[in-house]
């Protein structure tokens, strides 16, 4: 009897595991971080170290918050951001004064503030030269380069003085977008200190080099030399420190002492740790949302953070099988029609992301938002698809797909079946939600989409340019998902995305209008262009437009004073203090 | 406990003579599961296919789903169905691939002995000093998961604790009187593979399978937790256990319990079951 | 026994060159390169090809792997892409911290697990061992990542006693300045190895208690307890040893697991990311470690059994 | 007085009776031997005596041991009765050892557990020399530290009585302490034994199936079967004249020297196998050193040896299991290809293993029919049952496995399998070691009527003189791997010339206890 009894213990083992689970009950409240009194810790997104301190980007070097770390030890020549409340120069946190255009728009003065490097030099014009000495030499090798623009825009560097320099440019800009385009790139650089080989090329590769070398960060007497609000305390991969520059100049000095930077292999792992209360300003995964609430009760504030982005799908008109299809404006506005954003939004983000009916960032700043984009011209409505496409020839098979019975009225060869296939990030709940959404509603429209998940690197990989000859143009769909919303430079123009050619322009998506409005948006000086551009990208629908997530919604120690969540992403620790 | 991706693991010996009070649990339980999965659906329909976000995270009860709904909207009493479905047919025919790739290569090993062995045994370790989630990390990049070719990958991945099994059971058989005279009076090495070695391993191969099928479940759970699963609207407990857990915090149990029940409760049975039929194989090799 | 070392060393060497092989194979198999997912979205083509000729994809795979197993020889892993650092410089980061973690489970898990055996096997079938054994069923049937997460949930939340994180820091030092922030990854590594060597020693206990030698003991006087602790258990540990040894495998994959939901910095994280990341040379170095752990604690395994095991040890009766 | 009084003993397991009603005492200085076939339940009574029963048995009855009530004692007042009021002697002195511990600390253990004051085991060192000497282990000093491993059996056998005796007990219980030796060894233990109980006037309770240890040793005997006593008498009295039918049928069963009559053969001129000048190393020892060795067609020869003397090993390489190092060999003056193996049978010793256990009686004796003909269904099936019919086996056991049939029966479906094809060579190691006296008797008849009717040469391996004797008309002597002796058995058997075979047949007891005590007087003068 004894024994049988043992067995049933045995067997209401296995099914009194579970129960655990269900006491997850409030915590108490917990001192937050782990750092001294006056310092903060940040949890940075997964598998995202940073590492690349020197302010030239590289490829392959390009981790996120890369720019952070660089920008609090090397002041730009120009930060923009969105600490203002709509995005803008900041200029507290700009190594010059603000640029003054010559009338024609083809050159410029720029004057620098009385920056000191943290060795006692001052920051000069020859520390802008330097670092366009360099990219000059090395262009191809500067990640930031695009043909035509920095440097080659660039014709004439002219030192006026100790402080001041003018830059001629090769013809008439646009020059908000000049500024915010191009001018951004530039970082004053050490040259006193840096310039080992009077060969602007050497001095760069001796640069890149040492850079590579991360184990040597937190020796290599190079990266001392800084003249930001912040030094380089410690840098390991799995935690980076800055400690307050005691020797900053400027305008924009540090409130804390140190600001740590964790990483974290999940988000799944950095949430554990914000609820134990181990991070000062931390993330919550969406999922987590509905503990906004507990959150509150441990001493966070929980807020989104917009980011200066857009999100959607491109679609390849490359592709062999539907390419065609593709090109027809009716199919891309019955797709359209078939996306459900705003439920999207409300229901898989948990009402943190933004509907995106067009080019423009939506939900920042309205400048260059069109009424049309604005108004959504295509709103969720599955009767209007499929009278779009039983409107020229479509008519369901069988099986429920949606198969050409007229060619000329299709546009595209009569059986073709509506049948695609989506590569896209695998590994996220947002991203496999809103995939299955996608496939579901467009399954009611006839529409059958085959959902190929793949790390985020295969489908980076494989989603790109390619000639409609070769296999590499099987995709026919991609998105990059969560992570792989565009963000901006601080004018949001389209020259990299949707002009023919342009190098993000996987989809091979050509509009000779929308190439002339990108080509007013830079050169023209008036802002109207912009605006013209977004109307006409809302109703072309070059790709999907999707619902865009925040960058994240950030869970804030309320005792943390000062952090404006920057839509370009900055962080501007600096301003950062602590209230209690 | 488990082992991720542990094709590798060395499969533990179990007690002789635990009554087959457990066994006969495990059956009623595989049984009844099965049942669940595969009937389930008949008496209780629910769509699986077409997401309903306006009906997402209901608690159970709300509106006639007695376990709730998931974050799609999607009723979890019915997914818990289909789901189990995916787990039990990739963990079977994953178990059933593993097994009867692990038993040839064993018993070829086994019988062959000398150079044939050593190869072939050297091929085991390498594959044992691979750790499984590289190799399933680089399948999932390599082709597009489905019930089918998951079965084949985890079954590909995990023949290795099988083949040294066989081996063993081999070399030992190959040592018997009647192999040995069957062999002097002219039998081939096939007839002796074929007609001897493997049906008396049998026992041995149906304990491991039936283990094998449980680490396969268990695998499964993994390779969807790691986002490598079954593509969507498809699913497995796996996935559903995985996805549940990022709503641990939110109480949201039904979306965490009931896969997390499902996946223990069948991998115990399983391994009840294999414990039972190991008795009883005990118990006849005894006789 | 030199010649039986020589051998065992032999065999590992060559299973360690497979592995090298298999894995380096593979990887090179996997369709576009890491080139795109290393340069990101915005590199340009010319960019790509670059990086690749700099790699040595451009080379056919034999060539390829040639000059990796040389550099391989010369003790050069290679670099990772995308944390600029020395792949052994990575490695030798991270290995310790993981095996700080593997070994303490291990040895907690022995030590846990070779006494409950023998108790379970003394009292089989009472409700001492068919509760336990029970309990090493279910533990055994959940996942580790469930585990964990029980674990963080009711050690880091509800009762907030230890921290949801290891200690991070690249030193294994700053590791160990936080001997709390061990415990909870300490705890699911050691539910990966108790349940398994528990259930061994269990069996192994059992069968040997219906040996002979028991008999015997009896049969001269010998008290129970002594026949327990000073017959069986050194006959059941020179068993279970080996399979210790054996599980090498098993223990580094559940660290794998552990490592990523305690945000624990060794060797399993740097695989995850790697991964993730395509960072071919981490992954290959990663992999190769492991393949040689693996080995390696098999080949322990053998030399612990020769030093305890005396029929092993000692060359028997010439008959 | 006796030391061990059982009275009306009644063992069952279930529904399973093992012993049925014995009673038997034993005096001190008296060995009484309890004889039988397997299954007789002999074993379960010395097991009984020391209280040593698993749980699950059932046990009825008395049993004093010592003057102490065993049934009804306490666990401790059992422990303290095992080894001090009985010491056991068991059957196989290769696992009664505990592997890993040396043979100093299992002997000075034996004695530490009845040490009022318990020491360190090293306190006991001398006292265990002294022991080991007793019992005639050589070099008892250093054999202290050694392992169970490096000691042969005999040796072993000789530490588990030092340990039996250790606590000086009135009684040993010695369960069938020589089947697992050689017979030169076991008479040294039988030796020893008497030897304990002429000096230490010990009680001995000896329980064996061999009837000539019995004659050698006991001085009282009772016969058991299905665990009840058939007969006891006086060991000389029962080998006189035994009064059961069963015991007449056991004592008629023992194959005996001299019994059969043997035939001189002519030297055949084409030999079925043909061994030259064989040798065989393992690990660089020589097994088998430059053997020569032929059989004729129809020729029974008999392969007799010692363990380690290499005769299995020999039998391994004509059959082709094992490649010579050196040497030549022919079988129908050949080598041994596919087509030799047509007509090679083999049966081997252990009947646990001869036979494929998923497959049934008749598929295993068809089996070579499928490798080597083309034999239908029915012609198959009728090959199967004319055999079943010359091994003498019903055909009710057609469908049976392996498992479900008795060890004779298990070899007698060796037999037929090794002949269905009616081979020209049969070689059979040990084919009937493993068998009861009574089963062996049969099973050496039926090999005996299969050779009548297919005339196949057979090279016969044993450890057994006597059945040698009896099956085979020539027969070669093997001790380490080397050939001794080989001449037809009426010379070597009888006649022989090479004192390690005239120490052999000294040394197996005849179930006959005079001619054993005229033999002890030889050997001691």
């Amino acid at each position: 009897m004894r024994r049988k009894l043992g067995r049933l213990a045995a067997v209401l083992g296995c099914l009194s595991l579970g129960s655990l689970v269900l006491t997850a009950c409030a915590g108490g409240q917990v001192r937050h971080g782990v750092g001294g009194p006056n310092t903060v810790s940040f949890a940075l997104p997964p598998s995202a170290t940073p590492n690349w301190i020197l302010p030239l980007p590289i490829p392959g070097y390009t981790a996120s918050y890369n720019g952070v770390i660089q920008s609090a030890l090397f002041v730009p020549l120009y930060a923009y951001d969105g600490s203002s409340g709509e995005v803008g120069m900041d200029q507290r946190a700009s190594a010059a004064e603000p640029p003054v255009y010559a009338p024609d728009g083809k050159s410029v003065t720029i004057t620098l503030k009385p920056l000191t490097w943290s060795d006692g030099m001052p920051m000069t014009t020859k520390d802008v030269q330097f670092w366009l000495d360099m990219v000059r030499a090395a262009k191809d090798d500067w990640g930031a380069y695009s043909k035509g623009l920095m440097p080659d825009n660039v014709t004439g560097f002219h030192i006026v003085d100790d402080h001041t320099f003018t830059l001629t440019m090769d013809k008439t800009y646009n020059p908000g977008w000049f500024t915010a385009n191009q001018l951004t790139l530039i970082t004053p650089l050490p040259q006193h200190a840096w310039a080992k080989d009077p060969d602007p090329r050497k001095a760069f590769d001796y640069l890149v080099g040492q850079a590579k070398q991360l184990g040597a960060y937190n020796t290599n007497p190079l990266w001392k030399v800084v003249n930001g609000p912040f030094a380089l305390d410690s840098f390991s991969s799995s935690q980076i420190t800055l400690a307050k520059n005691p020797r900053y100049t400027g305008p924009d000095a540090a409130h804390l002492d140190k600001v740590t930077f964790l990483t974290f292999t999940s988000s799944a792992a950095e949430y554990n740790v914000l609820l134990a209360g181990g991070v000062d300003y931390g993330y919550v995964p969406t999922t987590n949302l509905g503990q906004k609430g507990k959150l509150e009760s441990l001493g966070y504030r929980v807020e989104p953070w917009n980011g200066w982005s857009i999100t959607y799908i491109p679609y390849n008109f490359n592709n062999p099988a539907l390419g065609k299809a593709f090109e027809q404006l009716y199919l891309r506005q019955a797709i359209q029609h078939a996306v459900d954003q705003k439920a999207i939004s409300q229901v898989i983000w948990r009402g943190t992301a933004t509907p995106g009916y067009g080019p423009v960032p939506q939900n920042n700043d309205p400048t260059f938002l069109s009424d049309v984009q604005k108004n959504n011209p295509y709103p969720f409505d599955l009767n209007a698809s499929k009278k779009l496409l039983a409107d020229h020839g479509w008519r369901p098979g069988p099986d429920g797909v949606q198969e050409c019975q007229d060619a000329n009225a299709c546009g595209v060869a009569k059986g073709t079946r509506l049948s695609m296939t989506l590569l896209t990030e695998s590994g996220s709940d947002e991203t496999d939600g809103t995939m299955q959404e996608l496939k579901s509603e467009l399954s009611k429209a006839g529409i059958e989409l085959r959902i190929n998940a793949q790390p985020l690197n295969t489908v980076l990989a494989n989603g790109t340019t390619c000639e409609p000859s070769s296999p590499a143009c099987a995709w026919q769909l991609s998105y990059f998902g969560t992570q792989g919303s565009w963000y901006f430079p601080a004018y949001p123009s389209g020259e990299q995305l949707f002009a023919t050619d342009a190098g993000v322009n996987f989809g091979n998506y050509r509009d000779k209008p929308t190439d002339d409005l990108i080509t007013a948006s830079t050169l023209s000086t008036s802002s109207q262009s912009m605006v013209d551009y977004s109307a006409r990208l809302a109703e072309q629908l070059p790709v999907i437009w999707m619902p865009n997530p925040p960058y994240q919604v950030s869970a804030i120690d309320s005792a943390l004073g000062g952090v404006t969540q920057d839509p370009m992403a900055g962080l501007q620790i600096q301003r950062w203090y602590r209230t209690r | 406990m488990t082992t991720i991706a542990l094709p590798v693991r060395s499969r533990l010996p179990r007690s002789r003579l635990r009554g087959n009070g457990l066994a006969l649990a495990g059956t009623v339980i595989l049984v009844l599961v099965v049942a669940f999965c595969l009937v389930g659906p008949l008496l209780y329909p629910t769509d699986q296919v077409h997401t309903a976000l306006d009906a997402s995270r209901l608690s159970p009860g709300q509106q006639g789903h007695p376990l709730g709904t998931d974050d799609l909207g999607y009723d979890v009493l019915g997914r818990l169905m289909i789901a189990g479905r995916t787990s039990l047919a990739i963990g079977v025919l994953a178990g059933l691939l593993a097994t009867a790739i692990g038993a040839i290569w064993g018993a070829l090993a086994g019988y062959g002995g000398g150079w044939l062995d050593a190869v072939l045994m050297r091929i085991v370790d390498t594959g044992v000093a691979i750790p499984a989630l590289f190799l399933l990390l680089v399948a999932a990049t390599l082709i597009t998961p489905s019930v089918l070719v998951l079965a084949l990958v985890i079954g590909c991945v995990s023949w290795l604790v099988p083949a040294r099994l066989m081996r063993a059971e081999a070399a030992t058989l190959r040592e018997r009187d009647f192999v040995k005279a069957i062999t002097v009076m002219g039998a081939g090495r096939l007839r002796v593979v074929f007609r001897h070695l493997l049906p008396n391993a049998v026992g041995t191969l149906v304990v491991a399978g039936t283990f094998q099928i449980a680490d396969a479940i268990l695998l499964v759970a993994y390779v969807s937790f790691l986002g490598l699963g079954v593509p969507p609207p498809a699913t497995d407990w796996g996935a559903m256990l995985s996805k549940g857990i990022t709503y641990t915090y939110d109480g949201a149990w039904w979306l965490i319990l009931p896969p997390g029940i499902a996946i223990v409760l069948v991998v115990c049975a399983i391994n009840f079951v294999g414990d039972g039929l190991r008795d009883a194989l005990a118990a006849r090799g005894r006789a | 026994m030199t010649r039986f070392l020589a051998r065992r060393l032999l065999l590992a060497l060559i299973v360690v060159f497979l592995v090298t092989v298999v894995t380096f194979v593979i990887l090179h198999l996997l369709p576009g390169g890491p080139a795109r997912g290393v340069l990101g979205v915005k590199a340009t083509q010319a960019q790509i090809d670059a990086f690749n000729a700099s790699q040595g994809f451009d080379q056919p795979i034999p060539v390829q792997y040639w000059d990796y197993l040389v550099r391989l020889l010369h003790g050069d892993l290679g670099a990772s892409y995308t944390e600029n650092t020395d792949v052994s410089t990575l490695l030798a980061q991270r290995l310790p911290k993981t095996l700080l973690l593997t070994v303490t489970s291990t040895l907690l898990g022995i030590v846990v697990a070779l006494p409950l055996g023998v108790w379970q096997a003394t009292r089989r079938g009472r409700a001492f061992d068919v509760v336990t054994t029970g309990l090493a069923f279910v533990l055994y049937a959940t996942p580790v990542f469930f585990l964990s997460l029980v674990l963080i949930i009711l050690f880091a939340q509800v009762l907030p006693i230890f921290p949801a994180q290891a200690a991070q820091g690249d030193t294994l030092a700053a590791l160990l300045s936080q001997p709390a922030s061990l415990v909870l990854p300490v705890l699911a590594g050691t539910g990966v190895t108790a349940v398994a060597y528990s259930r061994y020693m269990r069996s192994s206990t059992v069968d040997n208690l219906a040996e002979d030698y028991v008999r015997t003991a009896r049969a001269k006087g010998t008290p129970e307890r002594t026949i327990l602790w000073r017959h069986v258990w050194p006959n059941s540990l020179t068993s279970v040893v080996s399979m210790i040894g054996y599980s090498v495998p098993v223990v580094f994959s559940g660290s794998l697991v552990v490592e990523t939901m305690f945000n624990y910095p060794g060797v399993g994280l740097l695989f995850w990311n790697a991964a993730r990341n395509a960072d071919f040379p981490v992954l290959l170095g990663v992999v190769l470690v492991i393949a040689v752990t693996t080995v390696l604690g098999s080949l322990l395994a053998d030399v612990v059994q020769l030093l305890i095991d005396p029929r092993v040890r000692v060359p028997g009766a010439k008959s | 007085m006796s030391v061990l009084e059982i009275t009306d003993l009644r063992v069952s397991y279930g529904s399973a009776v093992a012993v049925d009603g014995l009673s038997v005492s034993v005096a001190r200085g008296e060995i009484v031997a309890l004889v039988g076939e397997s299954g007789s339940g002999k074993s379960t009574v010395a097991l009984a005596a020391l209280g040593l029963l698993p749980r699950s048995a059932h046990v009825e009855g008395a049993i004093t041991l010592a003057g102490q009530d065993i049934l009804g004692a306490t666990a401790e007042q059992l422990r303290q009765l095992r080894g001090r009021g009985a010491g056991m002697v068991f059957q196989e002195p290769m696992t009664a050892l505990n592997p890993v511990r040396t043979i100093g600390f299992q002997v000075a253990e034996a004695i530490r557990n009845h040490d009022p004051k318990p020491q360190k085991h090293k306190h006991y060192h001398d006292r265990c020399v002294q022991l080991l000497e007793r019992v005639g282990v050589p070099d008892a000093r250093s054999r202290l530290g050694q392992y169970p491993h490096q000691l042969s059996g005999g040796l072993r056998q000789r530490v588990l009585i030092a340990i039996a005796i250790a606590a000086g007990p009135g009684l040993i219980l010695a369960d069938e302490p020589t089947t697992a030796l050689d017979v030169t060894v076991q008479q040294q233990i039988l030796d020893l034994l008497r030897d304990i109980r002429d000096t230490d006037s010990t009680g001995t309770l000896l329980i064996t199936h061999n009837l000539g240890v019995v004659a050698d040793l006991a001085d009282r005997v009772l016969v058991l079967r299905n665990g009840k006593v058939v007969e006891e008498a006086d060991t000389e009295t029962l080998f006189a004249s035994p009064q059961a039918a069963y015991t007449r049928q056991l004592l008629a069963a023992v194959p005996r020297l001299g019994d059969t009559a043997h035939e001189e053969q002519p030297e055949a001129e084409r030999p079925v196998l043909k061994l030259q000048d064989i040798v065989v190393e393992y690990h660089g020892r020589k097994v088998v050193d430059s053997v020569s060795l032929h059989v004729g067609p129809g020729e029974f020869v008999g392969l007799v040896g010692e363990s380690g003397s290499g005769k299995t090993t020999l039998a391994q390489c004509a059959l082709g299991l094992v490649t010579p190092k050196s040497g030549a060999m022919t079988v129908f003056g050949g080598k041994l290809d596919r087509r030799a193996r047509r007509r090679l049978g083999a049966v081997f010793q252990d009947p646990a293993s001869s036979l494929d256990p998923t497959m049934t009686v008749e598929q295993t004796i068809a089996e070579p029919l499928l490798i080597h003909t083309n034999a239908g269904r029915a012609e198959r099936r009728r090959k199967v049952v004319e055999l079943m019919d010359a091994v003498e086996l019903p055909q009710s056991l057609l469908d049976r496995r392996g498992h479900e049939l008795s060890g004779g029966q298990r070899q007698r479906v060796s037999l037929a399998r090794a002949v269905v094809l009616g081979p020209d060579l049969l070689i059979a190691d040990e084919p009937t070691s493993a068998l009861d006296v009574s089963v062996q008797a049969a099973v050496l008849d039926v090999l005996a009527r299969l050779h009548a009717e297919f005339g196949f040469g057979c090279l016969f391996i044993s450890h057994d003189l006597a059945v040698v004797d009896q099956v085979c008309e020539r027969v070669a002597v093997l001790r380490a791997g080397q050939l001794v002796e080989q001449g037809p058995c009426a010379t070597v058997l009888h006649t022989p010339s090479h004192p390690y075979t005239q120490a052999l047949l000294l040394a197996s007891p005849v179930p006959d206890p005079v001619v054993q005590r005229d033999r002890r007087r030889l050997t001691s003068a």
